[in-house]
């Protein structure tokens, strides 16, 4: 990776945007942005990707092509869970590994969106289908987590209420408002997209700044707490992102993706949920630490990915595609 | 009449008025949105998900309804954290 | 009215995101936009429909045409909640017959801004003062609902405190923000409209999008208090708006209106208030129902309007004006 | 000393003030935006308009004031809903 | 147990929260922008700067800690405005 | 100064959105924008204002005239506070004079936006390094107030905490926020804001005129409140403001300012606090009246410039820049 692609990277408003945060906290300034003007921002952002993906994929139509990508995407948030559990069972109890391997699982938007924007600062497209992809992706790692439990933890009282936690998995918020987005975006194709551009279209990059001034604060919060999660998990926060990247380029050249649907893929699965997975594992894995999972994915996985990982998934891909 | 307060992780905020949907209190009252700190250490509302937020909510009852509400309360303090405060008030009648 | 004209409604962002928020509810997915975030929406809208009428207006001028549409629009805001009374008191108390009579005389600034956007999407226009009608059709029907509760109620004690009422009537917030944006608008013409419309014109669609998401999440919520409401409210909630659309059509075409005023007004006079009404009605006639006239509000008229009433009262208007 | 809390609903809390500022309190605390259910039903404060969103208030005083307050709060409460409390506290002098 | 409650000015939560920390309470909990009305006048909330905003917070403790909170309180209390209120509760162990 | 100047300042849909606000109060509607609304606009005008100061200082780049600037802004930061020290002192006490002259000494940021966008409108530029010197105005007041309340007042126990002093005067958010998006824009240059213009430049005016609709409510509830502050303080609060903006005016005029930038300089001196000093001076010298200083900035000093000081110091500035 060459310093002046990560020098490209850091350089741009949202990624200096969420260093500005960050260091509001270290240097304790009492900057903060007040609920619930994170949950605007972050909606925003929601339905902006949901209603361009849908619009993308009304003109480029849900091929064979398209259908390959949603079958890796599938195909990799049901291994990540996995193979992270058994790995983090090296240290940790049951409850947290849960909790932790379905947080890596699943995916985060706002890492997808600015690796979007990074791509596009650099000229390289990536299809409509790829915001398909993520949406499928948030889902799996909440329920297979689950079975883990069921598999592994001694539970007797208390029993996991399946239904319940079908719906936080492919029902809660951020899920449903991509997926709806996605669909209005499709059926209103072209037309449609055209009377949103103006508010989710042209200002998306400037409300995706916003938005990581307020992550940065977030992510400086938790930093305080990075020692007590202990170096282990610490490692682990940045290895396994790494790991997930390259499986996921390998897998998309083994199956011959465009190099713009690489990246973004690799992306996906480098990216750990700091929202819709920390909420559910709360409520279903109550005995799981939940400074343990939101400190990784948010202070120590997101941070590492806006600044280091992004430059560095996209040269490996850059390498492999020519 | 008793007076019960709860403090309550806000994704548990639900699970907390079934109970007392369930002992049939006349009513109740909910302040979301506060924060804390106790066992479970901080709880300063800010993440993007509800986690680390806490509710506070309040209802009058008699004494017997109190202690109802006390007692299955209890399980889901445990599990999930919170307080549950049982006080003496007047509940002036209109 | 063809199924295409009504189609082409529904496939529409707003109206999809409309239906994208009632799901949200009936799906129980926890989806919300949290107070006071449809606050900056509503008060965005009622400023962006107020400058733009204002500037619209400051091009046509006040003219005898403009006066007529008033004069029209008075009417209507005085003549629907009397009707409207005499039909409720068939089935419900003086209270509530008040309180939703004055609910339905008024008017819906969403509904209306929601039939520009269908009339803008077919290339149609309509009047700048049209915006002035609508703040005019606001206050009326809460004067008219209190002068019946004095006529037909036998309260004694706690007699209705007329200033305050007046106060209520023409200085609630919403009526103060159109009227007085209006009159910005009006004054600062073209040059203070280039100013405003990158904010106010140009994401006016998006914004609209956004907040019926919140109006589709807010009346879903009341969807199940719909059958407590009972049958005769709910066939009263759908049918007067379409009394009242027909009615107002055929006065347009007595009095010559242009077609997309004619069906502008068409839609004043089927909305129903929802925001400054109930408020006032929960403080002066403490005896009605609040889950009556909000629900029958929200949850029946605001929807019927938005996904059928808008295309019906447009093919009657077109059929008639050609 | 006494402490008289009331809830009442959003849209009547300026005439609640008023009693108490009638009653010549040396203050009040306010806590906007309460959610509750009683017997007017849920109050969930997601509308529009502020209909059907409560208001928790709480001033500390005499006896004899508390009493003339609950007194006069009654017919509010009566027409509006809301409820009126009253406990004993120690206020802290400084 | 005693609950201690106190309304102080937003500026000063940090310093009233540290007294609390001090006297090592087991936890407390805080309902930030709350408005009010006492000597220094009304505090409606609505500056941009967090002046004229009050925070509402509680902690429950023995007696002996409640004094010693309510004693180191006062200078604060004095210097910035605020209330402090000692009442009786049963705090429902889990 | 001519009327038709004065006219076309208020002509202006910002200004006119301040007074709309103001008549919401005195006319008792019940209109306010809930928190944290008003936060979402002050921290978007800062991040605005920042941004693009910072883009225009890359295209300028930092030179023998940039840095007079800068040290003429430092010069009356320190100045100002001083000598509004010694002419409150002959009135008021020392925790008052101190807080009051801190308030004057520092700069209001909507005052500058506006004068800004006022210059726009009449085809007038000024240099981007002036948001560089309203950033360096923002502190030295509040170290200056604190430096007088040493020397002047006889606190002996609870003495000042220096290090907690500088923190609130450098890093309060404010000024960090300032002062961030400011190194951000310069780093980033024309690329950068190329990507951020769409949300931090277009939208600018309109944005501008949402927040003067609430500065205009504020301002209004403390109208009630002027008559307390006594004729002294009225007419400080005038006066100063006028007496700042011709000193700095002269000073511009001798050290040879474009006309621009002497009329952005002149209204920096002529503006107040109201978030920052008052925010720093609650905490520092809670013996101070905070309805004092803030009611005078907020409900004398503001309007006062917004409406006629604006316009004022341009005539005056335009009288001897010919
Ligand atoms: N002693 C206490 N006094 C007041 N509030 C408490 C106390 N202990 C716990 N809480 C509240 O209950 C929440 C959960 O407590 P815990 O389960 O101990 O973490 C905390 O975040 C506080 O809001
Ligand atoms: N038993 C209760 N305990 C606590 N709060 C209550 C109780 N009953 C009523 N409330 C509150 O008072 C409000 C109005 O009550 P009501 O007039 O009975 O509908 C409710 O929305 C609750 O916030
Ligand atoms: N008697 C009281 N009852 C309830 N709250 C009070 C009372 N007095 C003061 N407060 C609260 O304490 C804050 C500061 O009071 P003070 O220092 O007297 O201005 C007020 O803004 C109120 O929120
Ligand atoms: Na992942
Ligand atoms: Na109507
Ligand atoms: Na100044």
């Amino acid at each position: 990776m060459g310093a002046e692609l990560l020098l490209q990277n850091v350089l741009n408003p949202p990624v200096l945007m969420f260093l500005l945060g960050l260091g509001a906290v270290l240097l304790k300034t009492e900057l903060e942005i007040p609920q619930p003007l994170p949950k605007l921002f972050s909606l925003y952002l929601l339905i902006a990707i949901g209603l361009h993906g849908g619009y993308e994929l009304s003109k480029s139509g849900i091929t064979a092509d398209v259908l390959k990508v949603l079958l890796l995407a599938m195909l990799m948030a049901i291994a990540v869970p996995i193979y992270a559990f058994f790995i983090l069972r090296l240290k940790l109890d049951v409850y947290n590994a849960v909790a932790i391997s379905a947080t890596y699982g699943s995916i985060s938007a706002v890492t997808f969106i600015t690796a979007g924007s990074f791509l596009n600062s650099i000229g390289v497209s990536y299809g409509g289908y790829m915001v398909a992809a993520m949406t499928l992706m948030e889902s799996p790692a909440i329920i297979i987590g689950l079975v883990m439990l069921c598999l592994f933890a001694k539970r007797n009282s208390d029993r996991i209420n399946w239904a319940e936690v079908f719906r936080e998995a492919f029902l809660n918020p951020s899920v449903y408002i991509l997926m709806g987005t996605l669909i209005i975006g499709f059926l209103t194709g072209e037309k449609g997209w055209k009377a949103m551009d103006p508010l989710f279209g042209v200002l998306f990059k400037g409300m995706l700044a916003f938005f990581l001034l307020d992550m940065g604060i977030l992510a400086g919060r938790r930093i305080g707490e990075i020692r007590k999660v202990g170096v282990f998990l610490i490692a682990f926060g940045i290895l396994l992102p790494i790991f997930n990247a390259m499986v996921a380029i390998l897998l998309a050249k083994t199956f011959a993706l465009a190099k713009g649907d690489a990246f973004m893929f690799s992306v996906l699965c480098a990216s750990a949920s700091y929202i819709a997975v920390p909420a559910a594992m709360r409520l279903s894995v109550p005995e799981a630490n939940p400074s343990l999972y939101v400190t990784l994915s948010l202070a120590v996985t997101f941070p590492f990915n806006i600044a280091v990982g992004i430059p560095l998934y996209y040269s490996v891909t850059n390498t492999l595609w020519g | 009449m008793k007076k019960v307060e709860i403090v309550v992780d806000s994704v548990y905020l639900s699970r907390a008025l079934e109970i007392l949907e369930k002992s049939q209190v006349s009513g109740y009252t909910v302040v979301r949105d506060v924060l804390g700190k106790g066992e479970r250490g901080l709880m300063r509302g800010d993440e993007l998900a509800d986690v680390f937020k806490n509710s506070y909510l309040f209802t009058v009852c008699d004494e017997e309804t109190a202690l109802k509400i006390a007692e299955e309360i209890k399980p889901l303090l445990k599990k999930a954290g919170g307080i549950c405060l049982l006080s003496d008030v007047v509940w002036v009648p209109h």
